[in-house]
């Protein structure tokens, strides 16, 4: 196992730490609960959090800040929270405006986040959860766990944040974060596993020449294990299955973002988004805007998720308002 | 021995989540490839790290009521372990411990109920049931044996016997499901072949504190 | 070899292609020769141009825009440009106030920009380049290739592509661009190694115990192969040559990077800035300024590098001055 | 052969030159790995992109003079192979057809004082010298054996021949040399051991040149 790290057992903490260090005049960390927090807490508005398995950064703890999270909760590697720093986090950032928590759809994650609703509730705070479920890589089922939840919670949680910062109510942004997770769709491939530190073993073995198409960001295996193919290939499959889900159609405006999974250099995600925009070009969908980077990552797998979003002029509007986080700045 | 009435104290419980402990740090590593096989490679280590602080927390400490113990045990569970596993297994034991109560014995038809309400939890937060390939796979077949026998009145070590047996053959049974909750579900029927890891955890721990609970019994 | 591409001989060209169309309103493609210029070319200044071999991606073609630089132009990859790209890029540049050429140090790049240099002198434009060599890996000789040019570069764009902006002339830019040279300073190390498209295997073989210290981001060989350390020892050997070099001394305020490679994952990045906040608060040296991500890459290589800037007052002005370009972006 | 006086035309030298690029073609893989040791690792992928705008552009044209044909060469190579490589090699061939001017035919005496201009480019360029561990330890060497034969009045085969085994020669010695310029450079006294690849494609592209010329000479 190679790794820039001292210790498995230490990971998040070390490098939640770092991130603290790094971003001091934006966070601190919650004095009792691993919990990453605003500095600047002054404002009334509805406390905005997040949180899941570490191995997923920048997600969540990099988009604490203005105009996106209020406080994040990191579990350990790939896996979910405990409900006391959820319970903790929103203690600590609660202004009497209400708390949203923006839960990512694993059993874990659901489980452990509605406990902590459920401590919350019974000491009288408001709090209300939205389930993001984008990845059209596993078929939805009332039977089954659901969908995943993956790159669509960066949509969720800028655009969402944006609408708290104007001093929406809880109720107000739950509809829309709902909104946002019904018009968002995620998929992603991988060509190599990620090692989970604790383990110390790739999560999965692949060949040289194979791929896998429909990966989890916790490396879960995917739709098919298939040959490594070309960027215009995958991003087909890739693309297809989205556009062909929700459906997006002809005419519709989208908000689009190529996200690495931690191991794939920037070079391969900016060619992976000229075959994204070729394609929707050619089906009349319009990107409207745009990420391409390391946004929500499986360790250092490599590998590509594509996510798409319809915008409406309110979601684009909310979009380009001005953030401030360690992973998204813009407008200030 | 068997035909003699298990009674089972809290000080004796101890001893037998503590040997249930043990044998989940043996097998940490075996969990966590089961897991890398269908799920995303951690049971192993979340539930190592969960039974490390159920260790330190209830290890040589004196307990007089199933409640207090169980409740420990639940928290120190939901606290450190996160994942799907931690709530799951920390509705177990809180569960159960509300059901025993606040007294310092139990008998086996005690146990068996306070199981019965274990499972309960599990099944109620995760919205799961039977053949969905998870650790119910094991919890329910272990509890319906238990009981039924209890009911039956078969000697005590033969009971729990039975039901680590049934606990067995469910845990087994789980190769051959299609995963309907938790991570494995991704996969559909590429989940086929291979042991649910929360399965077999669940017999791990059951298996150990039962052997514990009637080598306590035989010491008599 | 495990890429999202189509074919190594198009890798560049297609992803430049994929940097334009998601930066449009920022970027766009000289109509003849490789280059991404500022499609905003308005403003009278000094056009400041930078390139280098491709696959250190977000360097040099993330780095044009508001702030920055006018144009780079991207050779193949690990492969410095050609002198036409230089010439054609600051032709199309030029705003009549000369122009600067930032060079990393590699013989291939300074040869190629020499060239340009003089095409463009014997044209009558106005044109200067510096030279960055801030790697202490390598000793510095005059009988030598000298040291090479790594993370000090981006600090280099950042500054001086502030002080363009405020309107300064040719002759300050290149006496601060100098000044930045002067006193920036770099280190790297690699867990893993890059491979070249085109060649198709890793450019060195290392045990997977093993590590390199004092990696080129060409995945040129350092000074020493050792065994694998932890972070924080990791840590004291890079910022132990770098602080020693200058030398930095207590009571300075730096600037520092902590930059992935491009296969090592943020969560690690953030962990290996604690460790080296923890080493420069102990021998009294000062962070007042920090970035933790991936600056200057190498392809797909694990690893990281730190780079440390003395500051002065000037320096931290212009390094908080806005900036609007593709990676990196504040004030706006 | 041997004794008869070879006149080198520019048609004559166009096919030398493909045959260099047939020679840079062929050993693409080895240049590469050889850089991959004490370099970068793309050594070959230079120059064959170089070599192959080389032979896009010259081939099937027909050239009147040397000083045209070699400047096209020069600026394929320097505006396509970038690295180091390209503005050494542009350069070579810049001040080769700068020195032959616009001749059709040139002795073989000509060619040396070409060559020699030649390696003063590379050498003004590159700030190198012999020893440095770079294609001056093939380009020195060859241009020095192929004067000193020139004006010794050696038969031209055998002058050629002799050039050749110099460069040889050169780029052997590279293998016990500790880089001082280039990439190699920064391993210091790790870059022993390996040959320098810009030594082996400069003697690939001076062998494969010099055995074109010599097979025209044979066929006359
Ligand atoms: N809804 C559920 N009901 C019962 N058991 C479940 C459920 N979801 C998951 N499990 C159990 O949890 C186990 C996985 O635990 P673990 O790996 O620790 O958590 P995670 O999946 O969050 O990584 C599965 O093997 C399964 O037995
Ligand atoms: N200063 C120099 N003078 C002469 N030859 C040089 C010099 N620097 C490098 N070279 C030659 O260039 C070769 C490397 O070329 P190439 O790999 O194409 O370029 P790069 O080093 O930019 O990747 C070296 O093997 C060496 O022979
Ligand atoms: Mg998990
Ligand atoms: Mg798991
Ligand atoms: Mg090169
Ligand atoms: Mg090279």
């Amino acid at each position: 196992m190679k790794k820039l790290i001292n210790s498995p057992e230490d990971v998040v903490s070390e490098s939640v730490e770092g991130l603290v260090f790094a971003h001091e005049s934006l966070l601190e960390l919650h004095p009792s609960a691993r919990v990453v927090m605003r500095r600047d807490r002054r404002r009334e508005k509805v406390a905005l959090i997040s949180g899941g398995g570490s191995g997923h950064e920048p997600l969540h703890v990099g988009y604490v800040g203005y105009g996106m999270l209020d406080a994040a909760c990191p579990g350990e590697i790939f896996t979910s929270p405990t409900p006391d720093q959820m319970y903790e986090a929103a203690k600590a950032t609660d202004r009497g405006q209400g708390i949203l928590f923006i839960v990512k759809n694993y059993t874990g994650d659901t489980m452990n986040f509605s406990i902590a609703v459920d401590l919350l509730t019974a000491e009288d705070y408001s709090v209300e959860q939205v389930v993001i479920a984008d990845d059209v890589a596993v078929q939805d089922s009332l039977y089954t766990a659901g969908r995943r939840g993956v790159g669509g919670t960066v949509f969720a949680e800028k655009i969402v944040g944006a609408k708290a910062e104007e001093g929406a109510s809880l109720e107000e942004l739950k509809e829309l974060c709902e909104k946002v997770s019904n018009d968002v769709r995620s998929m992603g491939v991988a060509l190599t596993s990620p090692t989970v530190p604790a383990s110390g073993k790739p999560t999965f073995e692949i060949a040289t020449d194979e791929m896998e198409i429909g990966i989890g960001i916790h490396g879960e295996p995917g739709r098919e294990r298939v040959k490594l193919r070309t960027a215009k290939e995958i991003v087909e499959v890739m693309a297809k299955a989205i556009v062909e889900d929700l459906p997006f159609v002809a005419g519709d405006q989208v908000a689009v973002m190529v996200n690495g999974m931690g191991g794939s250099p920037l070079i391969e995600l900016y060619l992976v988004y000229r075959e994204l925009k070729n394609y929707l070009d050619k089906i009349g969908i319009g990107i409207s805007r745009s990420l391409v980077g390391n946004y929500i990552t499986s360790l250092e797998m490599q590998g590509v998720s594509i996510t798409l979003l319809r915008l409406d002029e309110e979601l684009k509007r909310l979009w380009d308002a001005p953030v401030f986080t360690p992973a998204l700045r813009w407008g200030m | 021995m068997g035909d003699v009435i298990l009674v089972i104290s809290v000080e004796n419980f101890i001893k037998s989540l503590l040997s249930s402990a043990n044998a989940v740090f043996a097998s940490k590593d075996m969990l966590t490839e089961l897991d890398a096989a269908i799920g995303d490679g951690d049971h192993g280590i979340n539930l190592d790290r969960g039974f490390k602080t159920v260790k330190e927390k209830i290890e040589g400490k004196s307990y007089t009521a199933f409640s207090e113990l169980l409740r420990d045990v639940a928290k120190a569970l939901l606290f450190s372990v996160g994942g799907a596993s931690g709530p799951l297994y920390g509705q177990f034991f809180l569960k159960m411990g509300m059901k025993l109560g606040s007294k310092p014995e139990a008998t086996l038809e005690e146990f068996a109920n306070a199981v019965k309400a274990g499972v309960g939890g599990v099944k109620s937060i995760g919205k799961g049931e039977r053949f969905d390939k998870t650790m119910l796979d094991v919890l329910i077949p272990f509890s319906e044996v238990l009981s039924t026998c209890v009911n039956e009145k078969t000697p005590c070590a033969e009971c729990l016997k039975r039901a680590i047996e049934a606990a067995r053959e469910g845990r087994d049974e789980t190769i051959n499901l299609i995963a309907r909750k938790g991570r494995a579900s991704y996969l559909g029927e590429r989940s086929v072949g291979h042991m649910d890891p929360g399965a077999a955890s669940s017999f791990l721990i059951l298996e150990a504190m039962c052997q514990a609970l009637l080598s306590v019994e035989t010491d008599r």
